[in-house]
């Protein structure tokens, strides 16, 4: 019983010393001090992010049921950016008087999840991985349905919640089949016993699709568009952004770790499903008038591209994989951060709403802008870095006719993000938004957004860090 | 042979309180049918020889989710309201989904599994074993997730909370 | 700090400078500062340039620079100027130079459209100095966007629609341009991404049939390949003008140099092979484009559509592979984008008095506004093929090189090519004919006034290049002709 | 001879500074350092002439100068455009008739142009078509002439169209411009045809009838013609468009819109003759390579020559007359050209074509400055808005009357001489050839005197009051101002005594002089026939009288489409119109704008078509999410499973 | 016949038996999840599939793979798993009747397209 094996999983102990005090701290502190919890939950967790951000060696905990590689300080960096720019951009919500009661919860709920996801990124054993995805899923319900008295957080909520499990169990039996054809669930001792029978080729397919459901691939993302537009924005950002970008992640390192005999299998796969991913969240993306539902498809699609990188299989793969997530996250949160400040002053959420929006609010417009040309793909954004790195990834395994299906449809979704443009720059309004003042923390999340969309592209070091240590993978 | 014997008895139970717990008009029957379901799994593991999993599956699950849903039920079930029967199309297509589904897997399965005819007799799973297990953090030995359900608990319950109380 | 990169420095300062810039004359100043600078520095380079290769100095690319961005994908920051991309540099600057002026008092938003205007000469500028693919490809996607919201927001007519489908169509061929740069990349080792050095590895042939007209398309929509043109007209007519002037004077060109520096130069054995499809379709373009433009009554469509035709002539003649008709093609870039900027500099100024570009209701405008009327009539005559113009120079070394192969096949197509010049004068002559020459046609008209400083001075910029490569080409006809050989002897081998 | 580079530089200069200031300087300067400039020239290419016909004879033959040579343009190895100084004997005749009629026309037009709007405009533009006129006459190489055959295009095209305002004059510039830019594609593409085969754009050695040289070029046939014969056949017809050969004729009539002295100096002396010229020039290939083209090029020649005097007899505008007669007059000198061999006797033609080029740009030019002088007088184009105008412009008159008894071919003026010459050619050439021609020998007597009739006798003047384009002032006409006389003195002076030039002791087909005979039956049957014709017009319009309307009446039909000039202008309205306008241009804007446009406008309706039809997925039920969700998880797995 | 009786009732169950047996709750579970109306029901029927997947594991470690206690463990959590999923989702079901005062899950449509 050595325990001390424990005390190396630095990351998830010190998210639960977080979240843990954070819990204590709103329910012991008075309302004197109730007023600062915001900040000094921002600020433990930047504590937390500064501390972790340092790759380490490789180790395993609990006779390989966690391992660590160097690479997942990375992901769960990235992550933890992330959540911090959503908290960033939550702030003002939480501060109105009905949510304030909430907002324990809403830290406590969203660090779970997160915590759900680094178990997920770095577990060794389907019992742990699948622990670390319900954690990351169930709470999330509870987050979806935060607004609960709006009757589409609620709906959302329960779609979700109900989905979900739905999902999750289909992935368990995938599990036990695949327990079954193996005899284990060790992620080390699992690739010398996956030959490819078709039964385990139908264990796989049950388990990835609970994953699939999480990245919200076609055609099992018909959960996406309603959630995202039924859940607060803030939530839905999180939801788009670090959920996805965690699974994605898993779903790579399970390919290529556990089921790489399987990959004449899983290639196929991922082409289909990659190709519907883009081709239909576009075709749904372009008639889209909600900004959150758009930008629900976008996200879709955006899934289907990241795609491309896990499919090669290879390194490059990994880290262009890695690389895609971490602009994604800023580009998306940026995009997400304007649309939550403008619906928590405005309440409007629709395409036309923003007509005019340049008029107005040149500087929200401006990191729209900078957000959807990022998702576009357009340089100098880092965007085009990351689209580019992710058809290298795909190209270099010679998936050519992928890639120009892929590119094709970057026409479709450079029209729709134009739309967006087109709204907020070309068209007029006898109505416009007002000019709007953003709170404090959320230009901090805007500047760091700008800052990041503009300059990661630029950095070639970041990209290369994330090379150099996927190699070791 | 009685062992047989018993495994068709809950067989039986389990498949037909299934189709029943998935076609009963009234919610309060399904509930009890599924509670049946669960009873009969329950025994599957002590035929197995599971019996701390039979403990589990009794208490939690005939304990505790039974209750919840009772409970649900009883909040939700307003008397008088006539609950929408399903709709028929919508039960064609999902039936021979399902039936689809379970030729298609149950091939798969049934072609593909090891078969075992002879089960090794006189299992016995010590508490002490199942202690040492839990505890451990060696390989084969289940502190970590144990652990980790507990957050997955602890969380859950403040989402419900959260959702749950009146404000 | 490399010389070349300079480029895009001033642009990066100017862009900053308008950031912080506050009034109308400020922008003014940053921004025709800069296009001095620019000019002055494609001056510099062109002198630096051929006292370089006077000295003996024979390597493939000058001034080269090479540092390391990416490594795992051996992309480079890697520039370098031979005869071609000096050219093309000096004629981008001059372009953006005349641009800014004529642009001098845009209206609304000034600071912002200059912002644009600068992040698509960066694009511009930026894809002639480069020499690798994944640098060539991100400033040809840099040169793309800013044109969205140049024409969109500053356009006129049916801008939205136009600066859409332009957007998109251009998007279309940078997605089929890079499955392209992908497979050389790869199908060669994926060792490098530099271009002298790809074309010394060998894509196998296989592969090139693939990628060579993927490549080629994808350039190929820029310069307007039949039947992928349709953006141009369109485009064209909806921008404001200095957009016109840089996107027909240069971004156009972009097309043709991507199709010549990387289709081609990198898969010589498949674009040999199928040369003829893409000459089928650049004959069309040319003679199409002219007979497209014979009916319209829209100054911009007329010139867009001669657009289509002549930037057909510039990918038929590269096709051609042999050194005059690629000179030619060359030649043909510097001379279509000076004579094109100057049309649509003169179009854009003529719209700003009569407020429409519908030659049915002008007329006689030569009586009024007789030096943008004599301007016009130039740059006709320089666009039909006038000798002593630059058109001429450009259109003859091209009709000579095509007319190096001995089948009837290449000698038909360049027969029809050739007929593209009495087209063309057809239109030319009934647009001069129909606006500066003949009748008033509306009494407004009569009031107007003529060019003032900041309008003459692109227009005699433009025109005296104009002129200064009709009469003495030699010197850049060689300059290109020397540049050209190597890259020909690619196709040779 | 360096110096002649100032032949050419002088005019460009004087465009450029004219171009340059224009409006800025007053009318005067302009057009004074205009005729000064051309004066300068006149007397340096006189100087040349004397010069070069004195000192550059060796062995008999006057050699091939290269006065002056640059490389302008490299293509590849081989070739190259070279722009530089050819002196020969034609090049150095030309240069004189384009230098004399050039500043005669600068002379005129100081009284002509007076109080013009742009004076400083139509000067600039003079020096601009005489700097590219010589350029095309002195060029060393056959791309040369191409540029400053297009140069000379374009000021013929700026000089037509000189009265802008006026959309009949826009209109036959445009017209102009465009027909002989439409032959000038086949100069080209025979130029480019030849040099393929030759590996050179050099006259020197295209000239130099070596057969290696064409070699290649004759050996390579093509639908039956070796490529050499297509090539020739395509320069010709380069030079045809300029020459307004049939059928390519129908803008030079429509060019007597321009300023009647740009008519005399561009369209009767000098610009329409280079197709001639050109023709002479490749002579030497012509006749010994390709004799089935020559001949081809006197048929033309022959042809046009009939058909344009017929046209030319119903005109009743007197500049269309001159026109048609000047179209007629040039088929002569192809006549010439077309049936001439090569060398001593056999090269007669070759001379006499020359020789009438000379003697014809003097007397035409003459021609068209007197009819200038008479509409500068009665304000109207129109023969019915003239006559009896003998007592009021006696100069005009009587140079009127030379110039036309020249072109009739009475002797002893100037084109009895090349006109006979002309003729013997083509009776040894063969006797129809030499018929028909002396046919057109009479008509052209009879359409010359005709006009001359109808101008200066018949009725007597009434001041013209409804003249449309000229709002006639009603004064009496009077005689021209001393500029324009003076050039008409000089020029009907030159006239006369040009014919008694010994011409063959300067230019023959191959350098060696050779002294003319007058075939004396020749000469009088044609001496007959063209006073047949002065008599028949003497008797139809010296007086007013009926006959000629009963004439026309008998003939009405084909009066009727002598008058419309056979109809040659609709043809080519109704297929440039109708059919390449209609059927050619609006289709393809159609396809462009419908097919291509909505095939790309398709792909992205159809988009959005498609995202409308699959809109039913995202139905908001759960239970339909799952369904689709299990139903890919199934089809997943079977599709892996069974088929992969 | 006899003998077929007899090798009916004695021996051991074969696994086949056991895994027909949970891929006939499991289906059975998602036809309920595809066809009720009711939000509860839906999610009883979650229960069912949930359950499937547990006998797998249990059968899998004690007929095949013996030495281990991986599927037992296995589920075991997902016992508790299951209840923490219907805690929640439950819950939120409570919060749907709240809100909108029905559970039928066709009201659930206010999202679509």
């Amino acid at each position: 019983m050595d325990y001390s094996s424990f005390l190396q999983m630095h990351e998830e102990f010190s998210l639960l010393g977080v979240m843990i005090i954070l819990l204590l701290y709103d329910i012991f502190a008075s309302e004197k001090y109730l007023k600062y919890f915001q900040p000094i939950a921002i600020v433990l967790f930047l504590v937390h992010i500064v501390l972790n951000c340092v790759p380490r060696e490789t180790f395993q905990v609990s006779g390989g049921m966690y391992e660590y590689l160097p690479i997942h300080s990375y992901i769960k960096t990235f992550l933890n950016i992330g959540t911090l720019i959503v908290f960033l951009q939550a702030h003002k919500f939480l501060n109105e008087d009905a949510n304030r009661i909430k907002r324990g919860e809403f830290y406590f709920l969203t660090l779970s999840t997160l915590l759900g996801m680094y178990f997920m990124i770095s577990a060794g054993n389907f019992l742990v991985f699948y622990l670390g995805l319900e954690t990351a899923s169930v709470p999330m319900a509870a987050l979806v349905a935060f607004d609960k008295y709006n009757n589409k957080a609620a709906e959302a909520g329960a779609k979700y919640i109900l989905l979900a499990v739905f999902a999750s169990s289909i992935s368990l039996f995938g599990i036990s089949l695949i327990y079954g054809s193996t005899g284990t669930l060790y992620f080390n001792d699992l690739p010398a016993l996956i030959t490819g029978t078709p039964l385990q080729i139908l264990a796989f397919v049950f388990f990835a699709v609970g994953l699939f459901f999480k990245i919200s691939l076609v055609p099992f993302h018909l959960w996406a568009a309603d959630v995202y537009e039924g859940a607060q924005t803030n939530i839905t950002s999180y939801l788009s952004v670090i959920s996805k970008g965690s699974a994605v992640f898993v779903l790579f390192t399970l390919l290529v770790k556990v089921f790489a005999s399987l990959i004449t299998e899983w290639q196929p796969i991922l082409w289909i499903l990659a190709v519907l991913s883009i081709t239909i969240a576009n075709l749904f993306a372009i008639r889209q008038k909600n900004l959150k539902r758009f930008l629900a498809f976008s996200s879709i699609s955006q899934a289907g591209y990241i795609l491309l990188a896990i499919i090669s299989g290879s390194a490059i793969g990994m880290s262009s994989l890695v690389y895609y997530v971490l602009v994604y996250i800023f580009s998306n949160l940026a995009a997400f951060g304007v649309i939550s400040v403008i619906e928590e002053r405005t309440g409007k959420i629709n395409i036309q709403d923003y007509d005019g929006l340049y008029q107005t609010n040149p500087n929200l417009s401006f990191v729209m802008m900078l957000s959807l040309f990022s998702l576009a793909g357009i340089p100098p954004f880092a965007g085009f870095f990351s689209k580019f790195f992710v058809f290298s990834a795909a190209a270099s395994q010679g998936f050519y006719v992928l890639v120009f299906i892929a590119l094709l449809n970057t026409i479709i979704s450079l029209y729709y993000y134009l739309l967006i443009i087109k709204a907020m720059f070309l068209n007029k309004s006898d109505h416009p938004i007002e000019p709007i003042k953003s709170d404090f923390f959320a230009r901090v999340s805007f500047a760091v957004c700008t800052l990041a969309i503009i300059a990661i592209g630029f950095i070639s070091p970041i990209y290369d860090q994330i090379h150099l240590i996927s190699f070791g993978m | 042979m009685a062992e047989k014997i018993i495994f068709y008895i809950l067989g039986a139970i389990i498949a037909i309180f299934s189709i029943m717990a998935v076609t009963s008009k009234q919610i309060i029957r399904s509930a009890t049918y599924l509670l049946f379901v669960l009873i009969a799994t329950a025994g599957l593991y002590l035929l197995l020889g599971y019996n701390y999993l039979f403990a589990v599956q009794i208490a939690v699950y005939a304990g505790g989710v039974m209750v919840l849903f009772i409970f649900a039920i009883s909040f939700t079930n307003r008397p008088g309201e006539k609950v929408h029967g399903e709709v028929p199309v919508r039960k064609l297509i999902a039936g021979t989904t399902a039936a689809a589904g379970v030729v298609f897997c149950g091939y798969i399965i049934y072609r593909n599994i090891r078969k075992v005819t002879v089960l090794v007799q006189q299992y016995n799973l010590s508490p002490q074993k199942l202690g040492e297990t839990l505890m451990g953090t060696e390989k084969y030995q289940y502190l970590l997730p144990f652990e980790l359900i507990s957050i997955l608990l602890l969380a859950c319950i403040v989402g419900a909370v959260m959702i749950a109380r009146k404000r | 700090m490399n010389f070349l990169s300079l480029y895009i420095l001033i642009l990066v300062l100017m862009m900053m400078g308008l950031f912080l810039s506050k009034s109308r004359k400020q922008i003014q100043i940053i921004m025709i500062t800069g296009a001095s600078f620019l000019l002055l520095l494609s001056g510099a380079l062109t002198y630096l340039y051929l006292t370089e290769r006077a000295a003996g100095n024979t390597a493939e690319m000058l001034f080269r620079a090479d540092s390391v961005w990416y490594t795992p994908f051996n992309i480079h920051y890697s520039v370098g100027v031979d005869g071609i991309s000096v050219a093309m540099l000096m004629l981008s600057s001059i372009i953006v130079f005349t641009g800014v002026l004529v642009s001098w008092k845009i209206d609304p938003m000034p600071k912002e459209f200059f912002l644009w205007f600068c992040l698509l000469a960066i694009g511009v500028f930026g894809f002639f100095i480069s020499i690798d693919l994944f640098t060539m490809f991100m400033y040809y996607e840099v040169a793309l966007i800013p044109m969205y919201l140049l024409i969109g927001v500053w356009g006129t007519g049916k801008k939205e629609y136009s600066a859409m489908k332009l957007t998109l169509m251009l998007m279309g061929g940078s997605a089929l341009l890079l499955v392209g740069i992908l497979g050389i990349y790869f199908t060669t080792g994926g060792s490098t991404m530099n271009i002298l050095e790809l074309s010394k590895l060998k894509v196998p042939l296989e592969m090139q049939r693939y990628f060579f007209p993927l490549t080629f398309m994808g350039f190929g929509v820029l310069g307007a390949l039949f039947p992928f043109h349709t953006w141009s007209p369109d485009g064209h007519s909806s921008a404001p003008t200095a957009v016109s002037m840089l996107h027909a004077g240069v971004l156009m060109k972009l097309g043709g140099y991507g199709c010549f520096r990387v289709a081609m130069f990198l898969m010589p054995e498949a674009a040999h092979e199928m040369a003829w499809i893409f000459l089928i379709l650049t004959g069309i373009s040319v003679v199409y484009g002219a007979f497209g433009a014979i009916h319209q009554t829209d100054l911009k469509y007329i010139n867009a559509y001669s657009s289509v035709s002549h930037c057909g002539l510039v990918l038929f003649a590269l096709l051609m592979m042999n050194q005059t008709a690629t000179t030619g093609a060359i030649l043909q870039m510097v001379s279509h984008g000076l004579i094109t900027a100057l049309f649509f500099a003169l179009i854009g100024m003529i719209y700003g008095r009569t407020h429409t570009r519908d030659i049915r209701l002008m007329g006689g405008l030569m009586k009024v506004i007789p030096f943008l009327g004599v301007s016009y009539v130039i740059a006709g005559m320089a666009s039909l093929g006038l000798p002593g113009l630059s058109g001429f120079v450009a259109e003859m070394t091209v009709f000579v090189g095509s007319f190096q192969y001995a089948d009837t096949f290449h000698r038909i197509l360049t027969i029809g090519a050739c007929a593209s010049i009495v087209i063309t004068t057809v239109y030319i002559l009934r647009v001069v004919g129909k606006v500066i020459f003949g009748p008033m046609q509306d009494k407004h008209h009569e009031t107007l006034t003529d060019a003032v400083m900041y309008e003459r001075i692109p227009v005699i910029v433009l025109t005296a290049a104009i002129f200064g490569i009709g009469m003495f080409p030699g010197w850049i006809s060689s300059m290109i002709g020397d540049s050209v050989l190597p890259l020909i002897s690619q196709f040779i081998r | 001879m360096q110096y002649t580079l100032l032949i050419l530089a002088l005019p460009l200069l004087s465009f450029a500074v004219l171009g340059l200031v224009d409006a800025k300087w007053k009318p005067k300067v302009a057009g004074t350092i205009g005729t000064t400039i051309l004066g300068i020239i006149t007397i340096l290419s006189y100087f040349a002439a004397w010069q070069y016909f004195t000192q550059y004879k060796v062995d008999g033959v006057y050699q091939k100068v290269i006065a002056f040579d640059y490389e302008w343009l490299r293509f590849n190895d081989l070739l190259h455009i070279n722009l530089g100084i050819l002196l020969d004997p034609i090049s150095v005749m030309m240069m004189i008739v384009i230098t004399t009629v050039s500043f005669m026309v600068n002379l005129y037009s100081l009284g002509y142009m007076k109080g013009e709007k742009g004076f400083q405009r139509y000067y600039a533009f003079l020096s601009l078509f005489a700097f590219s006129m010589l350029g095309l006459v002195m060029a060393t190489n056959i791309f040369q002439m191409y540029i400053f055959w297009e140069l000379v295009g374009v000021s013929s095209y700026l000089l037509i169209g000189f009265y802008y305002t006026r959309p009949a004059a826009v209109a036959a510039a445009k017209k102009a411009f465009i027909v002989t830019r439409f032959a000038d594609l086949f100069f080209l593409i025979g130029i480019l045809l030849l040099s393929y085969f030759t590996k050179t754009f050099d006259f020197g050695i295209l000239t130099s009838s070596n057969a290696n040289v064409f070699a290649e070029a004759t050996s390579k046939t093509f639908m039956g013609f070796s490529m050499l014969s297509w090539a020739m056949a395509l320069i010709f017809i380069g030079g045809a468009g300029k020459s307004a050969m049939f059928p390519l004729h129908i803008w030079l009539p429509d060019a007597m819109e321009g300023p009647t002295p740009v008519s005399a100096l561009i369209h009767a002396a000098t610009m329409v003759v280079a197709g001639v010229f050109l023709v002479a020039r490749l002579f030497p290939v012509y006749v010994v390579f390709t004799p089935e083209v020559l001949h081809g090029i006197a048929y033309v020649g022959a042809f046009t020559a009939l058909f344009s005097a017929i046209i030319a007899c119903v005109q009743t505008d007197i500049k269309r007359v001159l026109a048609f007669s000047t179209i007629s007059q040039i088929g002569f000198m192809m006549v010439g050209l077309g049936v001439s061999g090569y060398g001593g006797h056999e090269g007669v033609g070759y001379m006499s074509s020359m020789f009438h080029l000379f003697t014809h740009a003097f007397f035409k030019s003459l021609l068209f400055l007197g009819a200038g002088s008479v509409i500068h007088a009665v304000h109207s184009n129109e023969m019915k808005d003239m006559g009896g105008l003998r007592k009021y412009m006696p100069i005009t008159n009587w140079t009127f009357l030379i110039a036309c008894l020249a072109i009739a071919g009475i002797p002893p003026f100037s084109g009895f001489f090349s006109k006979d010459e002309i003729l013997s050619a083509s009776y040894s050439f063969s006797p129809a050839m030499g018929g028909i021609m002396t046919f057109i020998a009479g008509l052209t007597a009879f359409y010359m005197f005709r006009l001359y009739y109808n101008i200066f006798w018949g009725k007597e003047f009434k001041p013209a009051t409804q003249s449309e384009n000229y709002h006639g002032h009603g004064n009496t006409p009077h005689e021209s101002p001393f500029s324009m006389s003076s050039a008409l003195v000089f020029l009907g002076a030159v006239t006369c005594v040009a014919g008694l030039i010994p011409f063959g002791h300067f230019i023959t087909s191959d350098g060696v002089p050779y002294d003319i005979h007058i075939n004396l039956t020749v000469a009088s049957v044609s001496i007959i026939v063209a006073l047949v014709g002065i008599i028949i017009a003497t008797y139809l319009y010296r007086k007013e009288n009926e006959i000629p309307e009963k004439l026309a009446k008998t003939f009405d039909g084909f009066y009727k489409a002598a008058s419309h000039r056979f109809y040659i202008d609709e043809v080519y309205l109704f297929s440039t119109k109708k059919i390449i306008f209609n059927n050619i241009a609006r289709p393809i804007a159609w396809f462009d704008r419908h097919v291509i446009d909505g095939t790309m406008n398709g792909i992205a309706s159809s988009t959005q078509w498609v995202a409308v039809k699959i809109k039913g997925f995202q139905s908001g039920q759960i239970q339909q999410y799952a369904y689709v969700f299990l139903l890919g998880t199934l089809l997943v797995a079977a599709l892996v499973i069974f088929l992969i | 016949m006899g003998d077929i009786l007899t090798n009916f009732f004695t021996g051991t169950v074969p696994i086949e038996a056991y895994l027909g047996l949970s891929l006939i709750m499991f289906f059975c579970g998602v036809y309920g999840f595809l066809t009720r109306k009711n939000m509860l029901m839906i999610l009883i029927s979650v229960e069912l599939m949930l359950n499937a997947a547990d006998i797998n594991f249990a059968v899998f470690n004690r007929y095949l793979y013996p030495g281990q206690l991986e599927g037992f463990y296995f589920s075991l959590f997902t016992i508790a798993i299951a209840a923490c999923e219907t805690a929640v989702a439950i819950a939120i079901i409570i919060n749907i009747y709240r809100n909108l005062k029905s559970v039928e899950v066709d009201n659930l449509n206010q999202m679509k397209e």
